[in-house]
C-alpha cells in the first residue's frame, strides 16, 4: 500500500521534472515546477521530515516559484531565440550518456549506504534537554550547528549584496522594482488588505511553536516576506529605497544580534554561541525573534531584485 | 456514536474526493479556460471544504477543528483572488498578463 | 524494496534529468531550473539518510535535516543571484543565453576601467 | 571523541567573524564610511592573523576551538593547522595590499553620498576574506560548504561589477560552474555522513574506510572542487572571468578565490581520504595538472590582450597545485619525509597569491595609463610606469621561479620530491612551464620597454602611492624565498606527514 502511494507520488513528481526539462516553453517549463515542489513537500513528509517540508513548501517551492515565474514572465520575448539555439543530436546523445551515467554513480551510492545507518538521533536526544527546546531540529539549528545557521543567515545577505551589485549605477540607491500600479477597486487589492494581519499572526505563531514542534524563523520570515509580497504586488506599498538606514539597519540587526549574543555566551558560558546554563531557551527564542524579520526583508528583497528606479 | 461520526466523515471526505475529481476531469476536458476556471474553482472550494468538514469530528481537539477552519478560509480567499485575477486576465485576452510585480513593470513602461 | 530506497533511486533520476538539463537547454533560466533539479535530488539523498537513521523515538535523524533546511536556503539565494544576473543580462543584450563566442576575446575596445 | 579548545581557539572565531562583523557595518553606514570600516577591518584581520600564526608556532599543535562547547561529531569545530595558518596569513597579507591600492580605483566620488561600485567592492572584499578565512580554519565538512557558497556569492559579483554584457556573461558561466560544484560537494558529504555519521574532517579521518561509497564521495567531491578551482579541463569559465573583472577585484579572485577550493582539495586528500585515494588518481589529478600548465601556457603566449594573458597564466599556474598530490605520497611511498612535497604545494599558493595579485594590479595600472592593454601595443610602459614595470616582471619572475622568488623555492621543493621519489616526468612539465612562462613574461616585458613615440602622453597619471603598492607586493613574493630559512610552518599540527625530519 505504501509502495503503491510511494510510486504514484514518484510517477508524478518525475513527471513534472522531466515536464520541467523538455517543455518546449521556459513559461510552461516553470509552470511545471511548481507543482512539483508541492509534489516534493510530500516526499519530504512521506520521509517523516516535517520541518524540511515547511521550509520547502515556503522557500523551495513557494519563494523559489515566484522568483522563477516573475524571471520567465520578463524572458517571454527570448524564447523564440532559445527554442532556435537547440543543441545538435550529437551534443543531446553526449549528454544523455553523461547524466545516465551520473545518475547511476547515484544510484548505486544510495544502493551501497550500510544497512545499519548511523545516527546521531540518540545524540541529540541525550542532550537536548541543555538546550530546553523541544524541537530536535531547532535544537540541532540553534545549537549543536549553530553556527551553520548564523552563516546562512550571511549567504543571504551576501546574496543580496550580489543582487544589488547588479543595479545600474544611476539607479543606485533607488528602489527595486517598477513603480507600483494600484487598482483601489481589485481583488488583489482586498486581498493585500484582508490577508497580512493574518499572515503576521500565523508567522508569529509558526516561529513561536517552532521551539517544541516543526516550526520556526525561517517558515515564519517566509510567510512574513509573502504577505510584504503581497502588499507590494498589489501596489499598495512601493518597494524601499536600498540607501535607506533604516532598512539596512533591519537587514543587519538579525544577525548582529545573533553574533552578538555568541560573543556573550564566549565570555558568560565559555564558547562562542553557546548559551549560560538553564537560559538557553531564552536565548534561542531570542535570535530566532530577532532573525524572523531580518530573514523577512532580506527574502523580499532578493524576490525584487536590484533597484531600477533612481532616486528623484 | 463513533459510528455516526464515522460514516459522517466518510461520506463527506469522498464527497470531497468527487468534487475534486470532478474538478480535474473539467480542467482537462472543458473547452475553453472560463469554464476550465470554473471546473477548478469548484474543485478547490467545495471539495477541500467537505473534506475538512468530514475531517471535524475526527480531530477531538477544538484548537485543531479551528487550525483547519481557518485554512480552508484562507485557500478560499486565496483561490476566490486568483480566479478572479486569471479571468480578468482571461477577459483582456491577454496570455502573458500574470499579475505579478514584473508584469506590473511591462504594464509601466 | 524499502521507501528509502525507492526515493533514493528517484533522487538518481532528479540528478540525472538535472544534469541532462544543464548541457542541453541553453536559455539560461532553463539551465537554472535544471540546476534546482540537481539540488533536489541532492536533497533527497540527504533526507532519506536522514530518514534511515530514525532513532530513539525520532522519525529521522534530526542532523542532517537541519542540514538540509540550510541547504535549501542557501540554493534559493543561489537561484534568486542567478535570476538577477540573467534579467541583467536580458536588459544589456536582450538575450538570455550563453553564446559560445568569447565576447571579451573579441571586444578589444571594451572600456572596463574608468 | 572529545576535541577540547585549545588557547588562542578564539583567534579562530575572530578571524572568520571579523569581516563578516565589517560587511554589516559596512552595509548600514555605507558610501565612504563602508571603506573605512573595510580598511579597518582588514587591519584588524591582518594583526590577528599574525597573532594566530604566533600562537600556533609558540604551541606548536594546531589550533581547535569547539563552537557552542558541543564537540564533534554533534557540534562543530574551526581547526587551524599550519597549512591554514599560512593560507590565512597569505590573504591577510595580499588583501591588505589590494585594499590599498583599491582606495586609487573604489574611492566614492566627491558630492555623493555613496555610490554602486566603491560600496559594493569594500563590503564584497570583506565577503570574500572572511569565507575564505572560514574555509581555511573550518573543521566540518558542511561548514565548509556554507563557506563555498559564502566565497560564490562574494566572488561572482565582482566579476560584474563593470556592468558589461560580456562580465555579465563570464559571471553567469562562473556561479553556473561554482553552483554545479557546490551540488557535487554536497551530496559527496551527504554520503559520508550516511556511510560514517559525522561531519568533522578529524572524526571522519578515524572512520572513513576504503570502500565503494568513500571513494565516490571522494571522487563526486573533488570533481565539484576542481569545478570552483578552475583546473583543466574546467579550467574555460576562468579566463573571461578573471580578466573581465576591475583590477583589483581580478587580483582578489585569481591569487586569494580559486585557492579557496584549491585548499579544500588538499585538505580532503591529505587529511581525510589520505587511506582511501589510489596512487593512480593521484597521478590523474597532476596529470590535469600537468595539461594546465602546458596549455595554459601555450594559450596564454597567444593572447592579444594583457589581462587575458594573465588570466590564462592563473590557469597554467593553478596546474602547479595539483603536482603535489603524487610528489607527496610517492615520498610516502618512498619512506621519505612527505611534508616537503606539501610545503612545496603551499608556498607555490602563496607565491602564486602575491605574485598573481601584483601582475593583476599593474595591468590595471597599465590599462589606465595607455586606455587598452593590448600587448603588441605596450610601447612607452617603461618610461611612464618603470615602477609597475618592474613589479610585473618581479612577479613574473616569480611564476617562472627565478631565485630567489617564492616560485623558485617553490618550484625547487617539488622538483626534488619529484626527483626523490623518481616522478621524472613531472620534473619535465615544470621545466617546460617555466621556459613558457619565462617567453610570456618577457614578451610583455621587452614590448614595454620600447620607447614610444615622442608626442605620446599617458592618458591618465597614476598615483604613485598604487605603483608604490603594487612594486612592494611584487617585491615581497620575489623575496618569499628567505623561507627557505625560517621554520617550516605548514607542518604544525600535521603529525600524518612529517614521517622524517628533513632539511
Amino acid at each position: 500500500m505504501t509502495l503503491a502511494l510511494d510510486s504514484a507520488l514518484a510517477l508524478l513528481f518525475l513527471g513534472l521534472a522531466t515536464w520541467t526539462i523538455f517543455a518546449r516553453e521556459t513559461f510552461a517549463s516553470v509552470a511545471g515546477f511548481l507543482p512539483y515542489g508541492l509534489l516534493l513537500t510530500a516526499v519530504w513528509l512521506r520521509l517523516a521530515a516535517i520541518d524540511v517540508a515547511m521550509t520547502e513548501a515556503a522557500i523551495g517551492a513557494g519563494l523559489t516559484g515566484v522568483l522563477l515565474v516573475g524571471a520567465a514572465a520578463r524572458l517571454r520575448s527570448t524564447e523564440a531565440a532559445a527554442a532556435a539555439e537547440r543543441p545538435r543530436v550529437l551534443t543531446r546523445l553526449l549528454a544523455a550518456i553523461v547524466s545516465i551515467a551520473v545518475a547511476g554513480v547515484v544510484a548505486v551510492c544510495v544502493l551501497l549506504l550500510p544497512p545499519s545507518a548511523p545516527t546521531l538521533a540518540p545524540e541529540v536526544v541525550a542532550n537536548i534537554a541543555a538546550t530546553g527546546v523541544g524541537n530536535p531540529i531547532t535544537a540541532v539549528l540553534l545549537s549543536f550547528r549553530a553556527m551553520d545557521t548564523l552563516l546562512e543567515a550571511v549567504v543571504l545577505l551576501f546574496a543580496l549584496i550580489g543582487v544589488w551589485s547588479l543595479a545600474p549605477d544611476r539607479a543606485w540607491g533607488g528602489r527595486p522594482g517598477p513603480a507600483p500600479v494600484s487598482d483601489p477597486n481589485g481583488t488583489l487589492t482586498y486581498l493585500a488588505r484582508v490577508l497580512p494581519p493574518i499572515g503576521i499572526v500565523v508567522a508569529v505563531y509558526i516561529l513561536w511553536v517552532g521551539a517544541d514542534d516543526p516550526g520556526g524563523k525561517f517558515q515564519g520570515a517566509t510567510i512574513l516576506a509573502a504577505m510584504w509580497l503581497l502588499v507590494l504586488m498589489a501596489g499598495l506599498a512601493d518597494a524601499p529605497p536600498v540607501s535607506g538606514r533604516g532598512l539596512r539597519t533591519g537587514l543587519i540587526i538579525g544577525p548582529a544580534i545573533f553574533i552578538a549574543i555568541g560573543c556573550l555566551g564566549a565570555v558568560t558560558a565559555g564558547a562562542f554561541l553557546a548559551y549560560p546554563q538553564g537560559h538557553a531557551k531564552l536565548w534561542i527564542i531570542v535570535i530566532e525573534v530577532a532573525l524572523m524579520p531580518s530573514l523577512a526583508i532580506t527574502l523580499v528583497l532578493l524576490l525584487v531584485g536590484a533597484p531600477q528606479r533612481a532616486m528623484t | 456514536m463513533s459510528g455516526v461520526a464515522d460514516i459522517f466523515t466518510m461520506a463527506l471526505v469522498s464527497a470531497g474526493g468527487f468534487f475534486f475529481f470532478a474538478g480535474v476531469i473539467g480542467l482537462l476536458r472543458f473547452p475553453d479556460a472560463c469554464t476550465r476556471l470554473h471546473a477548478l474553482t469548484k474543485a478547490d472550494n467545495l471539495g477541500l471544504g467537505l473534506v475538512i468538514l468530514g475531517l471535524l469530528p475526527q480531530i477531538g481537539s477544538i484548537q485543531l477543528a479551528l487550525k483547519l477552519m481557518v485554512i480552508w478560509f484562507l485557500v478560499l480567499l486565496a483561490s476566490a483572488t486568483c480566479s478572479q485575477l486569471i479571468g480578468r486576465a482571461i477577459r483582456r485576452g491577454d496570455r502573458s498578463n500574470v499579475p505579478d510585480l514584473t508584469d506590473a513593470a511591462e504594464e509601466s513602461r | 524494496m524499502t521507501s528509502t530506497t525507492f526515493f533514493g533511486l528517484c533522487a538518481a533520476a532528479l540528478v540525472g534529468l538535472g544534469c541532462y538539463g544543464l548541457i542541453v537547454n541553453a536559455q539560461l533560466l532553463r539551465k537554472l531550473l535544471a540546476f534546482n533539479l540537481i539540488g533536489h535530488g541532492v536533497f533527497l539523498v540527504c533526507a532519506i539518510i536522514a530518514h534511515r537513521g530514525a532513532a530513539d523515538g525520532l522519525g529521522g535523524d534530526p542532523v542532517p535535516q537541519a542540514l538540509l533546511i540550510t541547504a535549501i536556503v542557501v540554493a534559493f539565494a543561489a537561484s534568486a543571484l542567478a535570476v538577477a544576473l540573467i534579467l541583467r543580462l536580458f536588459e544589456e543584450t536582450g538575450s538570455a543565453s550563453l553564446t559560445r563566442s568569447d565576447g571579451l576575446a573579441k571586444s578589444d575596445t571594451a572600456e572596463q576601467e574608468h | 571523541m572529545t576535541t577540547p579548545t585549545t588557547g588562542g581557539g578564539l583567534l579562530l572565531v575572530l578571524t572568520v567573524l571579523l569581516p563578516v562583523v565589517g560587511v554589516l557595518l559596512g552595509l548600514v553606514v555605507g558610501g565612504r564610511h563602508a571603506q573605512r570600516v573595510a580598511l579597518v577591518t582588514l587591519l584588524l584581520g591582518l594583526a590577528i592573523a599574525v597573532a594566530l600564526t604566533g600562537q600556533l608556532m609558540h604551541s606548536g599543535e594546531a589550533v581547535v576551538y569547539v563552537l557552542g562547547g558541543w564537540s564533534p561529531p554533534l557540534g562543530v569545530a574551526l581547526r587551524a593547522d599550519g597549512i591554514s595558518i599560512v593560507m590565512i596569513l597569505a590573504v591577510a597579507v595580499v588583501v591588505a595590499f589590494i585594499a590599498i591600492y583599491a582606495c586609487g580605483n573604489f574611492g566614492t566620488p566627491a558630492g555623493v553620498r555613496e555610490a554602486r561600485r566603491p560600496v559594493m567592492f569594500w563590503l564584497l572584499l570583506l565577503a570574500i576574506t572572511g569565507s575564505l578565512n572560514l574555509v581555511f580554519v573550518s573543521g566540518d565538512v558542511f561548514t565548509l560548504y556554507v563557506a563555498l557558497e559564502l566565497l560564490t556569492f562574494a566572488a561572482v559579483p565582482l566579476v560584474s561589477l563593470d556592468g558589461r554584457a560580456e562580465t555579465l556573461q563570464a559571471a553567469l558561466r562562473y556561479l553556473l560552474y561554482a553552483l554545479l560544484g557546490s551540488m557535487l560537494y554536497l551530496l559527496g558529504i551527504f554520503l559520508l555522513y550516511g556511510a560514517y555519521g559525522t561531519l568533522d574532517i578529524a572524526l571522519l579521518a578515524q572512520r572513513i574506510q576504503p570502500e565503494t561509497l568513500a571513494w565516490a564521495a571522494a571522487a563526486l567531491m573533488t570533481a565539484g572542487l576542481l569545478a570552483k578551482t578552475a583546473l583543466f579541463p574546467l579550467h574555460l569559465w576562468l579566463p573571461p572571468a578573471h580578466a573581465g573583472a576591475p583590477a583589483a577585484a581580478s587580483a582578489v579572485l585569481s591569487a586569494l578565490v580559486i585557492k579557496g577550493a584549491w585548499f579544500l582539495v588538499v585538505r580532503l586528500w591529505f587529511d581525510v581520504f589520505a587511506g582511501v585515494v589510489a596512487p593512480r588518481s593521484m597521478q590523474l589529478l597532476a596529470a590535469m595538472g600537468a595539461a594546465a600548465i602546458l596549455i595554459g601556457n601555450v594559450v596564454a603566449l597567444q593572447q592579444a590582450r594583457l589581462k587575458l594573458l594573465i588570466a590564462y597564466s592563473t590557469v597554467a599556474q593553478i596546474g602547479y597545485l595539483f603536482l603535489m598530490f603524487p610528489l607527496a605520497a610517492g615520498l610516502n611511498a618512498a619512506q621519505l619525509d612527505s611534508a616537503a612535497a606539501v610545503s612545496g604545494g603551499m608556498l607555490q599558493a602563496i607565491s602564486h597569491a602575491t605574485a598573481k595579485a601584483a601582475m593583476f594590479m599593474a595591468a590595471g595600472l597599465i590599462y589606465v595609463t595607455l586606455g587598452h592593454d593590448r600587448v603588441a601595443d605596450l610601447r612607452g610602459v617603461g618610461r611612464a610606469l618603470p615602477m609597475t614595470l618592474v613589479a610585473f616582471a618581479l612577479g613574473g619572475a616569480s611564476l617562472i621561479g627565478l631565485p630567489p622568488s617564492g616560485g623558485f623555492f617553490a618550484k625547487w621543493l617539488l622538483l626534488s620530491a619529484a626527483l626523490a621519489s623518481m616522478q621524472w616526468w613531472w620534473v619535465a612539465v615544470m621545466i617546460a612551464g617555466g621556459l613558457l612562462t619565462s617567453a610570456y613574461v618577457f614578451m610583455v616585458v621587452v614590448r614595454a620597454l620600447q620607447p614610444a613615440e615622442p608626442d605620446w602622453k599617458p592618458r591618465t597619471r597614476v598615483p604613485r602611492y598604487q605603483q608604490g603598492v603594487v612594486l612592494a607586493l611584487a617585491v615581497c613574493s620575489f623575496l618569499l624565498g628567505v623561507v627557505a630559512w625560517c621554520p617550516d610552518v605548514t607542518r604544525i599540527g600535521r603529525p600524518g606527514l612529517s614521517v622524517v625530519e628533513a632539511r
